[in-house]
């Protein structure tokens, strides 16, 4: 099994050091091995899934390294986790790579490119599989450069390079105290696996455990772009869409809540820690939302969407919620995926990406409306879609924490901040979604859309049809507790039979294992949802070509420029940087190197000096002499 | 090979009656200066009778007599041999002391002094051959080859006795025998310079010698003794009253030494007679005698002084430092401002006897440990005989085809004789204490390795940074050795010679002579370098003070 | 095995001295050079071959031999798990500088003399690496500073090449002087110079205050030439006046000689005092971290902002890691100095070369005025750049990651006579120093590498309509000779050993981890 | 009569040869002035060698050598003075500036100078 999984992560690897290496040489060979590499690491992954089923932990490694104290391992820890969530990321990458192969089919530089999409796979499958910590941050970081040269793919414009640089330092920030949280835990567990880490932190909690996971939590804040450090990802759009759908969507900014479930154990163990997220969450849910309805560019709003999506998956699990929130990550990746897509296709039709000037193309075309409109209705939480299921089941798990927490349950407090965010969010994304349905596909044109070179190749549409089937249809999977969390298997990797979850022998309560949506957090959110929906059609009706979001009124500005987080940044800690940089210099051209000169100047008055004593008049020198003679005496005959 | 006392000159039996005033010589003992000073007189009967191109045997006759010299130190090998010695005073009951010791101190100077004279008789066959090699036209105009050689081997007698002294009135007369000679040889050339050079030489030295010999009659009333070990004795048992007088009578002795060894502020006269006289004598003066300074120094303070090692220890400490950084740093200045070679190699001089003096620096207490911690600056007293000698032999053969004689003479000198160049760098870099200049390193390491066992940690760290002060202009003037010529007419010479830069394809003739004196020098650098232990076997001699 | 290591040493100080000697023309000098260095090359490989990697904490190909009793200089030579990677780091790094000097070399003096001057440097720097003797250390310490002086003073820029030279060679010197009077005074202690009998002893016949002096001294001496934080000023002039191949060995190798002589000699021989300046340094190590980067940001947008001189501060940066990695004393902390060293010198060297390479495809190596866009008009130099910098800034994956990670994971446990407080502050100035570099490096991909498009290769519009389409016309640059074969050469091996290294660090710990346990095993 | 009278004759006597060294401009003067010096030197050993009753005689002997070297420096020192006197016409001391450093003689002096000394190329 481990081998399969070991073999999945190796085989994009290798496509993208192939690539790199020769992909200039073979332009032509590069889709190909774009495309059937990573096809084979699909079949690989869901191999693997369908294997563990829902199997206990299967964990095979080698050391990698003796480091003169903890050795690194490199070693695959299969659980049900890891499982479902690589077989997630291999599908959407291998869609992305094939939507892409037609995408880009004109750019002179796919082949990097399609290598670099798969060394990213590489990557994140790494940190899926991988069973120890060090190991993760490898992978972890090779995601954060891949980002970085994908977003700046368009290196000619300087808002790409610009964009590129942002994220990079901003998810390095972020990273720092990841590895510091890693170095904590790894060093109080007394190993850097995850295995032992998980099994070693006792149930009470431990200080090295607090400790590690809140500073985890830096890394967690960047990597899935949540309050202190998400002004990131909206400059990320300037990438290419594809890219946006795979990594910003999808898998990468995932990885943060992933982690937090791998090692979901420590988090339950330190409360602290499990408040600070749940603050974290509320204000990114809200923030980020209330962000997406102010925006005009179409991919800007997808993305402050998915920030406020995956502040629903750390609330989740903020709230004691590990399985609901996996499985909002598996929806979440679907209809996001398919969202981004589609809006590639939007924009390929619109010939420009501001929603102001888009509208009524539904009639262009058919399929991409339908399937966006599938989208947004999952996004929304639309009853019969999976994006219903999996928030009720985040919400469910939130209401159970807030109301009946148990002993081993996080803080209430947690819940009731997740509850109220979360039904607060499911208006506001009711309202932008329904704006942007609105915006785009009803009305007229309200700029002339160029005329499109031909139809919208194939290889565009069909991932489209392939990601609607889980975006309707994934909600069910997490009806029957003998599914999704069967699958999953317990907070620390091992396999429960169906009694166990009744009779206590788990970690969580019950409740927490049944992800069927609850009657009273359901009501409240459509009603809220209803609501959202119903101002923006009732404000789009009255005047279809103005933008609903005037409703915001002065708060419009702010919002859409993400309340001016960027700026404040720029105050507080780039400027600061920049003029501690010029001191520095300045000390060390003048200051220190100072001393270095004055040395040599010294010695070269000094010499100039005594050089004058040397006059060749005869009586001077004898004076010297005799004066040397002198104080000769003087001293000796004090001293003696 | 004998101990002491020696069987040879064995001391008429002190027990019965009066003195006898016929004294026992120990002939073998005193062969070397002995061969020297008659080499001096059939050089000087010679140039009599050889007149024109003949004159030339004239150099090869003091060589004759220097090489005999060398081969008279054989026998001696093993030390130990004393004459002279004045029969136990009944009174004090002391051990006979001896006027004329051979101990491994003195040989391996003797050593030295001879080597350098016959490398400075060689380095002067053009200036006083009237033919073949002699050119009327650059700064070494003829000089008397008879007159020269006579004075040279004069001098060179009188430093080798020196070496050998073990009371102060044959220190004294040693001394003078070395300088007066010298004082004559500066003045040679009877040109403006020489004259000036001679006349400041002289002056300062007769003042410093009068002082010396104030000193020399206070030791004496003070201690009631003139040899060097019964000083010594007398000085430990001294009555406090007569401490003050020793005290100044020792002061004094080590002025007139440290005037001998340019040790600052002694060393007014160094730079001005160096430039006035010719470069051969310059040569001379620089290392013969500059070690015979150092012998007597070695003598009186190791062996007369040692109780009062307290006394001029420090003294001599601050001595050393205050020589090494004025050395250095006026150095720093002549390589950058006027450039002059010769004033340069003078001042490197200065800074090289500064470190030759550090050992000193590291006496106190009673001068128990002085046996381990002098030698090394025999050690490094050898070394710097082997590279000034050879700088100031490529100065020399530079100089006499670019009589301006300024570093800037120098660039691109590897283009035009690679061997020259080579050498040249070789030498700098030893005087510097950098590798390829092994030699130059081990003298060094040797001498910190004294100063940092003899715990005088701050005389260390300045020795260290006049190490890396010396570096820049050896480096400045090695440099030039491989730059290429400088683009533009050569610099206009101040006194219109067709002295134009090497650059400029100025022809450059290295006579015989000095290729023989510059070959053995550089060949003797690379023994030394690959193979250090020859020279520094002197450190772990036992008793090398003896 | 042991006449290898001496054939090993021996065979580059005879090959430059002949080739000093005796004039050859240029181009046989030149293939002579790539001879010569790659037999030595050879030679390394054979030794690493022959080393027994399981015992990897004893000497092995030992020759003891008396040089200059009466000073106790003994010609004794050795290796083990510390100074093998460093011997064969050198022997690369000098065999691709030799291999790079068959393309153009800078005006300024005859290649025959480059040649030589590059054999003599590793004949120094290969005894320095295998000295076990402190007055051969020191002696082999001093060879590397003629040669490298000249190397600056003839074949550098113009302009600042003179003082440059001088104030690295007297900047060095003053450095080493004092380490041997630290050498000198361990000596008057302990009566033996040989360094695995100082750190077999480790410290004892030393009083408290002895060990702190000569640990006072001798770390003076190394940290000059490491560079630490306050003696560094000499390193940025040195590496913008060097020419390329002299600013490779420098970054790559002779800095190396500052870690190595307080791994192998300062810290087991004289315990207290490292335990007395183990703060020191860390402090001093990670202000250097911070400091060196700090100092690149202002480069980059100063005017007179030189390529090379920012890759020379970086290099006071990393080097930051490993004096961290040393002041903890733990085996994790000099593992991770020892890693540093390696990664360091592969990854600087490949910078140096490639701005080598944009100097002279460019005519200078001002940001300002080296006109940008490099992926668009030397692809392949471009993305290699690219890959430099994303190693220099500390990648996982790649060499420069394992080193800073394990220097700050002793930080995070330094020895247990070390105050833990202190060493987490230098853990968090270390990490955040990491995000700084992060940004200085990509600042240079972004000023030299980015820019508008080739004017030759048509609009490349692609279906995507993004900011592309709305830019304004853009202005096109001229294609730049790319990368050539002689560069390929030299390059590849460096890029190479950068990914192995990261992927597989074992390499290079299993090697230096039992040889760091017995050193401080013994040593404590 | 008691040792110090001598002593202190000879410290006068070394003492004006002192002055007259360091005062006197012409080179004659100043070679008479060490002479003084020397004599004090003979005085002093004299002095010695009778107080201390010494078998060996040492202080006497040692006299004599110095009264011979004393003749034979001024013979020396004379002839050299001869030699100057003959190049510049001149016997003062102070006067003799040609081997100063240069830059080290003040300006006044310079004009004095016949052959001025070139000043060096500027070493790189």
């Amino acid at each position: 099994m481990t081998t399969a999984a070991a073999l999945a992560t190796g085989l994009p690897f290798l496509a993208a050091v192939l690539g790199l290496a020769f992909g200039r040489r073979f332009p032509a060979a590069a889709r190909a091995l774009a495309t059937l590499p990573l096809a084979a690491s699909v079949l690989l992954t869901w191999a693997v899934a369908v294997r563990h089923d829902s199997g206990g932990v299967t964990e095979h490694g080698t050391e990698l390294t003796p480091t003169g104290a903890l050795d690194i391992t490199l070693s695959m820890r299969v659980d049900g986790l890891s499982a479902i969530v690589a077989a997630l990321v291999a599908t959407v990458a291998l869609l992305v790579q094939v939507y892409s192969a037609a995408y880009m089919r004109k750019d002179p530089r796919y082949s990097s490119y399609a290598a670099l999409i798969s060394l990213f796979s590489a990557a994140m499958l790494l940190v899926v599989y991988t069973g120890d910590l060090i190991v993760l941050l490898v992978g972890w970081e090779v995601m954060g450069v891949c980002s970085y040269f994908l977003i700046g793919h368009y290196w000619e414009t300087e808002v790409a390079r610009a964009a590129a640089v942002k994220a990079f330092l901003v998810t390095k920030l972020g990273d720092v105290p990841f590895l510091i949280g890693v170095l904590v835990l790894g060093v109080g567990a007394g190993s850097f696996r995850i295995g032992a880490i998980v099994d070693g932190v006792p149930p009470g909690g431990a200080g090295w455990a607090t400790a590690g996971t809140l500073l985890m939590l830096g890394g967690v804040a960047g990597k899935s772009a949540q309050v202190p450090l998400q002004t990131w990802l909206p400059d990320a759009m300037t990438g290419p869409t594809p890219v946006s759908a795979l990594i910003h969507a999808a898998t990468m900014v995932a990885a943060g809540a992933y982690v937090v479930a791998r090692l979901y154990p420590v988090f339950l163990a330190s409360d602290a820690t499990l408040v600070v997220l749940a603050v974290m969450a509320a204000l990114t849910m809200v923030s980020s939302a209330l962000f997406a309805f102010a925006q005009d560019d179409l991919k800007r709003v997808l993305a402050w969407s998915t920030v406020s999506q995956l502040a629903y998956m750390t609330g989740g699990l903020a709230a004691g919620g590990r399985d609901a929130a996996v499985f909002h990550l598996l929806t979440h990746g679907a209809f996001k995926a398919l969202l981004f897509l589609a809006a590639g296709v939007v924009i390929h039709l619109a010939g420009t990406g501001r929603i102001s000037d888009m509208g009524g193309l539904r009639r262009r075309e058919p399929l991409v409306f339908w399937t966006m409109t599938a989208g947004l209705g999952a996004l929304v939480g639309v009853p019969p879609l999976s994006g219903f299921f999996s928030k009720e089941a985040v919400l469910g798990a939130a209401e159970h924490t807030a109301i009946d927490g148990g002993a081993g349950a996080p803080p209430a407090v947690t819940g009731w901040l997740v509850i109220v965010a979360g039904v607060l969010t499911a208006g506001l994304t009711a309202a932008y979604a329904t704006r942007l349905w609105l915006r785009v596909f009803f009305g007229e044109a309200r700029k002339p859309a160029p005329e499109p070179h031909g139809p919208t190749p194939v290889l565009m549409l069909w991932p489209l049809a392939v990601l609607t089937v889980p975006t309707v249809l994934l909600g069910v999977i997490g009806l029957n507790e003998s599914w999704l969390p069967a699958w999953l298997g317990d907070a620390d990797g091992r396999a429960y039979g169906s009694a166990d979850a009744a009779n206590g022998l788990l970690l969580q309560a019950p409740a927490y294992y049944d992800l069927a949506p609850r009657l009273g957090t359901s009501l409240a959110a459509v009603a809220l949802l209803a609501l959202g929906a119903g101002a923006v059609y009732a404000l789009w009706r009255r005047d279809p070509a103005a933008d609903p979001a005037r409703v915001l009124g002065r708060l419009r500005g702010p919002a859409e420029r993400g309340f001016d987080v960027d700026r404040l940044y720029d105050a507080v800690v780039v400027r600061p940087v920049w003029l501690a940089a010029r001191a520095t210099r300045f000390v060390d051209r003048v200051v220190i190197d100072g001393y270095v000169h004055a040395a040599a100047q010294g010695t070269w008055l000094a010499g100039g000096g005594v050089r004058r004593s040397q006059n060749g008049n005869v009586q001077v020198y004898l004076a010297g002499v005799l004066a040397g003679f002198v104080v000769l005496a003087v001293t000796v005959a004090v001293r003696a | 090979m004998n101990p002491v006392p020696p069987t040879g000159g064995s001391v008429l039996a002190a027990a019965h009656g009066p003195l006898s005033l016929v004294q026992d010589i120990d002939w073998a003992a005193i062969a070397p200066p002995l061969a020297v000073a008659s080499a001096a007189l059939v050089v000087l009967l010679a140039d009599l009778f050889l007149s024109g191109p003949r004159k030339v045997w004239l150099a090869w006759l003091s060589l004759a007599g220097l090489a005999t010299a060398l081969g008279l130190l054989l026998p001696l090998r093993g030390g130990g041999r004393a004459t002279f010695c004045a029969p136990a005073d009944p009174a004090t009951g002391g051990p006979p002391a001896c006027s004329y010791v051979v101990s491994d101190l003195t040989l391996v100077l003797q050593l030295v002094l001879i080597g350098s004279a016959a490398v400075v008789v060689l380095l002067s066959m053009p200036m006083t051959a009237p033919r073949p090699w002699a050119d009327e036209s650059g700064s070494d105009r003829a000089v008397p080859g008879g007159e020269y050689h006579f004075l040279l081997l004069a001098s060179v007698a009188g430093a080798v006795t020196l070496a050998a002294a073990r009371d102060l009135v044959t220190l004294v007369v040693a001394l003078e025998t070395l300088s007066l000679p010298a004082f004559a040889l500066v003045g040679l050339r009877r040109d403006a310079r020489g004259g000036e050079a001679a006349l400041k030489y002289f002056l300062l030295s007769v003042a410093a010698t009068a002082v010396l010999l104030f000193g020399v009659s206070l030791l004496y009333g003070a201690t009631g003794a003139v040899h060097l070990d019964r000083i010594a004795a007398a000085l430990t048992t001294l009555d406090p009253k007569l401490d003050t007088v020793a005290a100044t009578g020792a002061g004094l002795v080590l002025v007139g030494f440290a005037f001998k060894v340019a040790a600052v502020p002694f060393h007014f006269w160094l730079p001005d007679t160096y430039r006035g006289a010719p470069v051969p004598v310059a040569a001379y003066l620089s290392v013969v005698s500059k070690t015979a300074g150092f012998a007597g120094l070695l003598l009186v303070a190791g062996i007369g002084l040692r109780p009062y090692a307290h006394v001029w220890g420090p003294a001599l400490a601050v001595l050393a430092a205050l020589t090494m950084t004025v050395g250095n740093v006026v150095a720093v200045r002549v390589a950058t401002g006027s450039g002059d070679a010769v004033r340069l190699l003078a001042w490197s001089s200065i800074a090289q006897s500064g470190y030759v003096l550090v050992p000193f620096g590291t006496a106190a207490g009673d001068g128990a440990d002085l046996a381990d911690r002098l030698p090394a600056s025999v050690a490094y007293l050898a070394v710097y005989a082997v590279m000034n000698l050879g700088a100031f032999a490529v100065v020399a053969t530079v100089g006499r085809d670019r009589p301006t004689g300024v570093v800037g003479d120098y660039r691109g000198l590897v283009r035009v004789r690679p061997w020259l160049a080579l050498a040249m760098a070789f030498f700098l870099l030893c005087l510097a204490g950098l590798p390829p200049g092994l030699m130059g390193l081990f003298a060094k390491v040797a001498v910190f390795q004294s100063v940092v066992a003899g715990g005088t940690g701050w005389l260390a760290v300045v020795m260290a940074v006049n190490v890396v002060v010396a570096l820049y202009y050896y480096l400045v003037w090695t440099a030039l050795l491989f730059q290429p010529p400088v683009p533009g007419p050569p610099p206009v010479a101040g006194d219109g010679e067709a002295a134009g830069t090497l650059g400029s394809g100025g022809t450059l003739r290295v006579p015989a002579p000095f290729a023989v004196a510059i070959g053995l020098a550089f060949g003797l650098g690379v023994v030394l370098s690959v193979a250090p232990q020859i020279v520094l076997r002197v450190l772990t001699v036992p008793g090398l003070l003896g | 095995m042991s006449v290898v290591l001496i054939v090993a040493i021996v065979l580059p100080l005879i090959a430059g001295s002949a080739l000093i000697a005796f004039p050859v023309d240029d181009r046989r000098a030149r293939y002579a050079g790539v001879a010569v260095t790659g037999a030595v090359l050879g030679l390394t490989v054979v030794l690493a071959g022959a080393f027994d990697r399981d015992d990897a904490r004893t000497m092995q190909f030992e020759t003891d031999r008396a040089w200059a009793s009466s000073l106790g200089l003994r010609f004794h030579l050795g290796v083990d798990g510390i100074s093998l990677p460093l011997i064969v780091l050198t022997a690369l790094l000098t065999f691709l500088v030799a291999v790079h000097s068959l393309g153009k070399l800078p005006d300024g003096g005859s290649a025959r003399a480059y040649v030589a001057l590059v054999l003599v440097l590793e004949a120094g720097v290969l005894g320095t690496f295998a000295a076990l003797d402190l007055i051969l250390f020191f002696l082999a310490f001093e060879v590397v500073l003629v040669p490298m002086y000249f190397l600056i003073a003839r074949w550098g820029t113009p302009g600042e090449r003179g003082p440059a030279a001088f104030k690295f060679i007297l900047y060095t010197l003053l450095g080493s002087a004092l380490m041997l009077l630290g050498f000198l005074l361990v000596q008057a202690h302990t009566g033996t110079f040989d360094i695995t009998e100082l750190a077999a002893r480790g410290g004892d016949g030393m009083s408290r205050g002895v060990q702190i002096t000569a640990f006072l001294a001798i770390g003076l001496g190394l940290a000059v030439k490491v560079p630490m934080w306050p003696l560094h000023t000499w390193l940025p002039d040195a590496h913008t006046a060097a020419p390329t191949g002299g600013s490779v060995l420098l970054a790559g190798v002779l800095l190396k000689m500052g870690t190595y002589g307080l791994v192998r000699i300062a810290v087991p021989a004289l315990p207290q005092g490292a335990e007395e300046f183990a703060p020191y340094l860390g402090a001093f190590g990670a202000v250097g971290i911070v400091y060196g980067s700090l100092v690149c940001l202002a480069l980059l947008r100063s005017p007179d902002g030189d390529l090379k001189r920012i890759i020379a501060y970086s290099s006071v940066g990393h080097m930051g890691f490993a004096l961290l990695g040393i002041a903890t004393l733990t085996a994790q902390g000099i593992n991770g100095a020892l890693f540093v060293n390696i990664g360091h010198g592969l990854i600087t060297g490949l910078l140096f070369f490639l701005a080598g390479a944009v100097k002279e495809r460019s005519g200078t190596a001002l940001l300002g005025r080296i006109g940008g866009s490099l992926y668009a008009r030397a692809p392949r130099l471009g993305g290699l750049l690219a890959f430099a910098a994303v190693a220099g800034l500390g990648l996982p994956g790649l060499a420069g990651f394992w080193g800073e990670l394990l220097a700050m994971y002793g930080a995070y446990h330094p020895a247990d006579e070390l105050s833990r407080g202190l060493f987490l502050v230098l853990l968090v100035a270390a990490a955040l120093g990491t995000v700084l570099t992060a940004a200085y490096m990509l600042g240079i991909v972004r000023a030299v590498c980015g820019g508008p498009g080739l004017a030759a290769s048509g609009t490349s519009e692609t279906d995507d309509v993004g900011p592309m389409a709305e830019g304004a016309p853009l202005v096109r640059v001229d294609p730049l000779p790319d990368v050539g074969r002689v560069d390929v050469v030299a390059w590849a091996p460096l890029v190479a050993f950068t990914v192995v290294l990261g992927l597989w660090p074992a390499t290079l710990l299993a090697v230096t981890d039992p040889a760091v346990r017995a050193l401080l095993g013994g040593g404590a | 009569m008691h040792l110090v009278y001598p002593l202190v004759l000879a410290v006068l006597l070394f003492g004006i040869g002192l002055y007259g060294v360091l005062a006197r401009r012409n080179a004659v003067l100043v070679l008479m002035s060490v002479e003084l010096m020397l004599n004090a030197v003979n005085v002093n050993l004299v002095a010695f060698d009778m107080w201390l009753r010494d078998t060996l005689h040492a202080g006497q002997a040692l006299t004599l050598f110095v009264i011979t070297i004393a003749a034979a420096e001024i013979g020396l020192g004379l002839a050299i003075v001869l030699m100057i006197f003959r190049n510049r016409a001149t016997s003062d001391v102070s006067a003799l500036r040609d081997l100063a450093e240069p830059g080290a003689v003040p300006r006044a002096r310079r004009r004095l100078r016949t052959a001025r000394t070139r000043p060096g190329s500027e070493a790189a």
